[in-house]
């Protein structure tokens, strides 16, 4: 499998990057690791007229917390965040995600703001963000702006992020006391793209009642969304396992998975059940084993 | 035609040549520089064969472009041994009988040597976690995880007499 | 793959299957078209960029307007080909009066047939990219006769 | 008696049963392994493949100039070009005929539609996107049922006007008065649908070649990945008209073939023919999806099998109708006499009064199959059929699976044993494998487990898999391919300094040929093992041989590297007879020398017999120490073996997770333990991927569904089960060394293991069968409809 040709150009600094994108606006795409790009350029899937290349982009890869914020730089990789105490200490649903994306290689140098901008709908970090009602942080040679993520993916391969844009950051709320997380990742082989993956973030009140509660879907609908419908079902609720199993039957009703090789629709939504619930359930040991 | 330079070390020699973008890091070292060692199997970055070394971390060569690699330290199969001494895992390998055809081999034995660096001692469900981004169709793995797990002891015990 | 669906459009029926039969109208509501080259009355060719996000295939499609009887129907065949790729399609469209006077409702009917790279590696999101697809063109065919008033 | 052969030679000599490690490492563990890919020629070109997306549609017209525009590009070569040359079709091993590019109509997705001659192969690839080819769809038929309705659209005009329909062939096997009979007076009868669906064999490295036409000598060298480069020597040669010594086929290292290296690929053809247009070698390397979506394929059976038996659990009958699917041409490597392949050992392991076997071969709009996954032969499909019929019956009656094999099981004492449908099985000792694996595994315990936790609710099953296979194609008498004898060769010189070359006419694609066969010698002339060169591959060099698929190597060249060390023998004992002064008849031989019989101090080594050979021959003998042989063997070999399999079932998802993984095989004395047990890991994955993880579906349009490793899943080290491995020794008598063969026993023998268990964990629930692979998916829509998900 051969690429058909392009150019390709390595800024030095993000100014420089974002000059190139705003100038070939429409030709242009960033490279940011490559593994999810490089498999369809080869497929002649895409055919870009010019890669930019993140590579020597500095200040894109750090892994901070700042005040009630975690940030998470674009280029940070898989393994970075797989492998950043403080983080995954904080929010395991991470730590879930990261350590079940493609295999070390690819998580050796796939970044999550590829993987985000990607946005394949069986792609995991996009369901996980949407649970942890994260932000993303876009800049361009006019600015920058935060947007949310949930709202972010609006179909297979699209998002909110413009052609002159680069996404820079991820920003993540420092979980509150009693929270727990999880994301559940069904796969048909070691490495695979999700059939479904769920993604829950919870967080009890001193009653034990649900006090946050995101719910992320990987793989079921042409992009990864937030099970709201699941979500308003458990907010305020004592979690309980009928509970669960009533709000992951939500999740299911919203899903609009499609029939393809990795099983029927029906299939699909029953998983979304299944997975909804187990999420709930581990995301729900961790949030009481924190007190 | 656009063609840009590129400058790598591979197994600590410095190599340059100058590439269309698109030129694939695998095919720069297979057929411009002659080190093919490194094996394509898949083209879709499943199976692994390709799997090099750059700037420390395991990578597939496969789904790299050269150009992405300009400036980086490279490792292949072919600068694992030190001369007539094999490394490690290459001895292992062969003492566990850790292949068969061989094909996946190079790719499966750097992955082998990246795993190690980050985890001198791994559990054997480690070890299959680690080279989950390796197929091998000969061997069924049983013997590349006793292989893997040989050379964990014999990098311990080097390291231990230093 | 089959689709079907029904637009209301504000126009008469004679003005609706005048646009919808004629090539350089309809033309550029095709997705992705970029060009489109009149053969005969009945025979187009048309170069188009089709995708998802930015995967994107560049078709040539052979377009014939198999069968029609003004004002009221019309069925349109369409053979593309991309490297590797290739799709089939036979759309339908039944015009009738709408609901309002002076509108007419365009029940339409696809079936669409996806061969080749795209239909193996693309499996999952072919479903909803054509479905998507076929939207977007009658939207843009009531959008564009709307706007003449 | 099954006992463990002891080593008759020392560890320095390495003959057989010592687990010597491989001479061919070395090189591979190093990266300086030679694979196709790796063959450069001066001057070379590439060549890429432009393919059809339809998978039934007639060509209007091939536009080749905007390719010709491309830099680099040098030439297109299309069907009409071939057809002025009567290239555009050729044989298949099966003697169906194939294209090799169309000039009308293309019958599968992903078949070659015209080849692109660049100076790079990036360029190559450029041509290819730029070729435009006008299709006119036609009807696909992806269901061999389908195609063999009245009315259906015949697919193979070319086949003549009396072959007016998609049917290849009718072949049985055995007597089917006597099968319906002991059905029709059956106290118990059992009868099932299987089907067993298209896999790939997917070796890591895929199929290319550089062909090299010296116009100047009239010489073509074809550098391929084929595990039998004597018979592609000799179809070049038919095919092409060139003299046969004027064609060197070279294969070099090979990346895994498991038969899927065997046929002749329309890639290798037009990689000749483009060698002799432009007078350049060309290279052609295959990319992942080309081998998944247009390479022959294996398995694609649909499979009726109905038993009869006492309701006290005697079998009495088997009667089995099967369609095999050969996509657009039967391109089988099977012997000519059997385009069923050896199907017909279906009665497996179990002594079956009467029994028939029929198969009928139809065309569809798939790529050609019948060849191999490890197993070239229908024995797969043959011992999934009748293992799973087995369980099927023993569910039925109430009797545990391993009693009602146990009390039908062909017995120590019967063999030489001929089954109903015409073979005679050498050896065997099936229910001294069957215990052990038991008592390995702890059957009597886990049964126990497994009735408290079906009390729970919890589902977990165990299954067993007692095979008999079937290898060593084989007697002359009955095997050939296209009309070649299936043969095999071995030829042996030993130099003056008492090191030894030795050629054979099989093909290592893995197997380890360099040290086995090298053991064999050591074996039978005490050369040590390191002394001893294995080359094999090269049609100038190597004597003429059939290749190595089904399990062939040691059954049949392994007989003839035996026979051609004993002829070497028998001359070195009139050498050292020559040498010690005295008769031949006083000398007794061991490993590695001929000592005068009551005088322990006179001897003669086989290194110094060897010196003499070259320097002090008997007068009247002929000077040097080598020997040819080209073996036919009497009969087949017919390993077997014993497998347990523990399954524990998510009733959430539907996943299988296999607990445990007993395997006891017996395939005769053993070369090579440590290769042996190697061979058994990789066939028992490869008999676990079909089982769980792979197959290759169509949709309606005949779009493969499974054209990367994306969707064909192969597994990796997490999925794969620990292999618990153990063994019997029951030799084969009839061959040289007593081996048998086991490159393919486990793979034939691990799916109905598997199958059987996760039947067997939801058999309660009313679950007769289910398909492999038994997908998640698939395993919960069962138990969804039964109420449980």
């Amino acid at each position: 499998m051969i690429p058909s040709a392009f150019d390709y150009v390595r800024p030095a600094d993000l100014g420089e990057a974002l000059r190139i994108l705003k100038e070939r606006e429409g030709e242009a795409k960033v490279l940011s690791g490559g593994f999810s790009l490089l498999p369809l350029i080869k497929l002649r899937l895409a055919q870009p007229g010019l890669l930019v290349d993140l590579r020597d982009v500095g200040g894109l890869n750090g892994l901070t917390r700042d005040g009630d914020l975690f940030r998470i730089g674009g280029r940070a990789t898989h393994r970075q965040i797989l492998e950043d105490r403080p983080l995954t200490d904080a929010l395991p649903i991470m730590k879930d995600a990261a350590s079940r994306i493609g295999d070390p290689q690819i998580r050796n140098w796939g970044t999550i703001g590829g993987s985000v901008a990607h946005a394949d709908p069986a792609a995991d970090w996009p369901a996980v963000l949407q649970a942890l009602h994260a932000s993303i942080v876009l800049r361009s040679a006019d600015g920058e702006r935060t947007v949310p993520a949930r709202g972010f993916f609006i179909d297979t391969f699209t998002t909110g992020i413009e052609p002159a844009e680069i996404l820079t950051e991820i920003q993540i709320p420092f979980p509150p006391p009693r929270s727990g997380g999880s994301y559940q990742k069904l796969e048909r082989r070691a490495g695979d793209f999700s059939t479904v993956g769920a993604a829950v973030q919870m967080t009890l009140g001193a009653d034990g009642r649900i006090t946050q509660i995101g719910i992320g879907l990987t793989a079921v609908a042409d992009s990864p969304f937030a099970a709201t419908h699941a979500e308003d079902a458990l907010r305020g609720a004592h979690p309980n396992d009928e509970l669960f199993r009533e709000a992951a039957a939500a999740a299911s009703r919203q899903s609009r998975p499609a029939t393809d090789s990795h099983g029927p629709a029906e299939y699909k939504r029953a998983m979304v059940t299944e997975m909804t619930a187990r999420a709930l359930r581990a995301a729900l040991a961790r949030a009481q084993a924190q007190g | 035609m656009t063609t840009q330079h590129v400058r790598v070390t591979v197994n600590g020699t410095v190599r340059e040549a100058d590439v269309e973008p698109r030129l694939l890091l695998v095919h720069l070292l297979r057929e411009t520089f002659g080190l093919t060692g490194t094996h394509v199997g898949c083209d879709t970055s499943n199976c692994g064969a390709c799997t090099i070394h750059v700037n420390g971390l395991s990578a597939k060569s496969c789904t790299m472009l050269a150009v992405q690699a300009d400036g980086a330290e490279i490792r292949t199969i072919e600068g694992m041994a030190d001369g007539a001494t094999l490394h490690p895992l290459q001895q292992a390998f062969w003492d566990q009988h850790g292949l068969q055809c061989g094909f996946c081999t190079p790719g499966m034995i750097m992955q082998s040597a990246w795993l190690l660096g980050q985890n001198p001692d791994p559990t054997e469900d480690q070890i299959r976690e680690g080279i989950s981004g390796n197929l091998c169709r000969c061997t069924g793995y049983v013997n590349i995880v006793k292989a893997i797990d040989q050379a964990a002891g014999a990098l311990r015990a080097a390291d231990a007499a230093k | 793959m089959e689709f079907s669906g029904a637009v209301d459009i504000p126009a008469t029926r004679d003005r609706v299957f005048a646009f919808v039969t004629d090539p350089e109208e309809v033309g550029a509501c095709g997705p992705g078209v970029e060009s489109i080259e009149v053969i005969d009355a009945t025979h187009f060719r048309a170069k188009a960029k089709v995708g998802v996000g930015f995967i994107q295939a560049r078709f040539v499609v052979d377009l014939e307007i198999a069968e029609q009887q003004a004002p009221d129907m019309a069925v349109i065949k369409a053979h593309g080909q991309a490297p590797g790729s290739a799709v089939d399609a036979v759309g339908r469209m039944t015009l009738v009066d709408g609901p309002e006077p002076g509108t007419t409702t365009m029940q339409w009917s696809a079936e669409v047939s996806l061969s080749g790279m795209l239909a193996s590696v693309g499996a999952r999101m072919v479903e909803g990219t054509a479905n998507k697809m076929i939207g977007q063109t009658f939207d843009c065919v009531r959008a564009k006769i709307a706007a003449e008033g | 008696m099954t006992t463990e052969l002891e080593p008759r030679t020392s560890a320095a000599i390495g003959g057989m049963g010592h687990s010597v490690k491989r001479k061919e490492d070395p090189r591979f563990i190093r990266g300086a392994g030679e694979y196709i890919e790796d063959v450069v020629l001066p001057g070379m070109l590439w060549m890429d493949i432009v393919r059809s997306p339809y998978a039934h549609a007639t060509i209007k017209s091939i536009d080749a100039s905007e390719a010709l525009k491309v830099p680099g590009v040098l030439a297109v070569i299309t069907g009409a070009d071939l057809e002025k040359a009567g290239l555009h079709w050729m044989p298949t091993l099966a003697g169906d005929k194939q294209m090799v590019l169309p000039t009308t109509t293309v019958m599968y997705q992903a078949q070659e539609v015209a080849a692109v001659v660049a100076t790079d192969r990036y360029a190559a690839a450029d041509g290819v996107a730029a070729v435009y080819v006008d299709y006119e769809p036609l009807p696909v038929i992806v269901d061999p049922k389908k195609a063999l309705e009245p009315g259906a659209f015949v697919l193979r005009p070319d086949r003549g006007p009396d072959k007016a329909n998609n049917h290849i062939w009718h072949w049985e096997s055995g007597d089917r008065a006597a099968a319906d009979a002991a059905l029709a007076s059956a106290e118990v009868r059992v009868s099932e649908d299987i089907y067993i669906p298209r896999i790939h064999v997917a070796s890591i490295e895929t199929c290319g070649c550089v062909a090299d036409w010296d116009a100047v000598r009239g010489q073509l060298t074809l550098h391929m990945t084929s595990q039998a480069p004597h018979a592609i020597r000799t179809v070049l040669a038919l095919v092409s008209g060139l003299p046969e010594q004027n064609i060197r086929v070279k294969t070099h290292d090979i990346g895994g073939g498991f038969g899927g290296k065997v046929p002749v690929y329309p890639g290798y053809v037009l990689a000749v023919v483009a060698s002799l247009t432009v007078g350049k070698p060309v290279k052609w390397i295959e990319d992942r999806s080309e081998n998944l979506q247009a390479d022959s394929f294996a398995r694609d059976y649909h499979i009726h099998a109905e038993m009869s038996a006492t309701k006290a659990g005697k079998i009495t009958g088997l009667k089995v109708k099967t369609i095999a699917d050969h996509g657009y041409s039967d391109a089988a490597a099977d012997p000519s006499k059997f385009p069923a392949g050896l199907f017909n050992v279906i009665t497996g392991s179990y002594d079956f009064p009467d029994a028939f076997v029929e198969v009928d071969g139809v065309y569809t709009n798939k790529p050609p199959g019948g060849v191999a996954y490890r197993c070239s032969f229908r024995v797969t499909e043959a011992v999934h059929a009748i293992e799973r019929m087995v369980d099927i019956l023993a569910h039925e009656i109430g009797v545990d699976p391993a009693q009602l094999r146990m009390e039908n099981f062909i017995q120590p004492e019967q063999f030489p044993y001929r089954t109903p449908t015409g073979w005679e099985y050498d050896s065997g000792n099936y229910g001294v494998a069957l215990q052990k694996a038991m008592d390995l595994i702890g059957y009597d315990d886990l049964r126990k487990e497994q009735a408290e936790k079906r009390a729970r609710g919890e589902l977990m099953g165990i299954g067993i898999s007692s095979f008999t296979e079937i290898v060593g194609a084989g007697p002359s008498k009955d095997f050939d391919i296209i009309g070649i004898k299936m043969f095999d060769s071995c030829e042996i010189r030993v130099h003056p300094t008492g090191k030894v070359i030795a050629r054979i006419g099989v093909q290592s694609q893995g197997q380890g040929h360099e040290t086995t066969f090298a053991q064999i010698i050591a074996e039978e002339l005490g050369f040590p093992v390191g002394d001893v060169k294995i080359e094999y591959g090269d049609t100038d060099t190597a004597p003429y041989g059939l290749g190595t698929y089904a399990s062939r190597s040691t059954p049949v060249a392994g007989a003839a590297t035996a026979m051609a060390s004993r002829k070497i023998r028998e001359k070195a004992r009139q050498i050292a007879a020559h040498l010690l002064e005295c008769s031949p008849d006083d000398l007794e031989w061991e490993p590695g020398k001929f000592t005068v019989k009551g005088s322990p101090d006179r001897f003669k080594t086989i290194q110094e017999i060897s010196f003499a050979a070259y320097t002090n021959h008997p007068v009247g003998m002929e000077a040097g120490l080598e020997a040819v042989d080209y073996y036919d063997p009497p009969n087949l070999t017919f390993p077997f073996g014993s497998y347990i399999c523990v399954v524990d079932i998510d009733k959430g998802t539907g996943q299988v997770k296999i607990r445990r993984f007993v395997a006891v095989d017996d395939c005769g004395n053993i070369i090579n333990p440590m290769i042996v047990d190697g061979q058994i890991h990789g066939g028992l994955t490869m008999g676990f991927a079909p089982a769980l993880l792979e197959s290759i579906t169509y949709d309606e349009l005949g779009n493969n569904q499974a054209g990367t490793f994306m969707d064909y899943l192969l597994p990796t080290a997490v999925e794969t089960p620990r292999w618990e491995l153990d063994k019997t020794v029951t030799p084969s008598p009839h061959h040289p060394i007593g081996a048998k063969g086991v490159g393919e026993s486990a793979t034939v023998g691990a799916p109905p293991a598997i199958a059987n268990a996760v039947v067997d964990a939801l058999w309660h629930l009313g679950v007769r069968n289910i398909d492999i692979p038994m997908t998640p998916q698939k395993v919960w829509a069962i138990l969804h409809e039964k109420g449980l998900a």
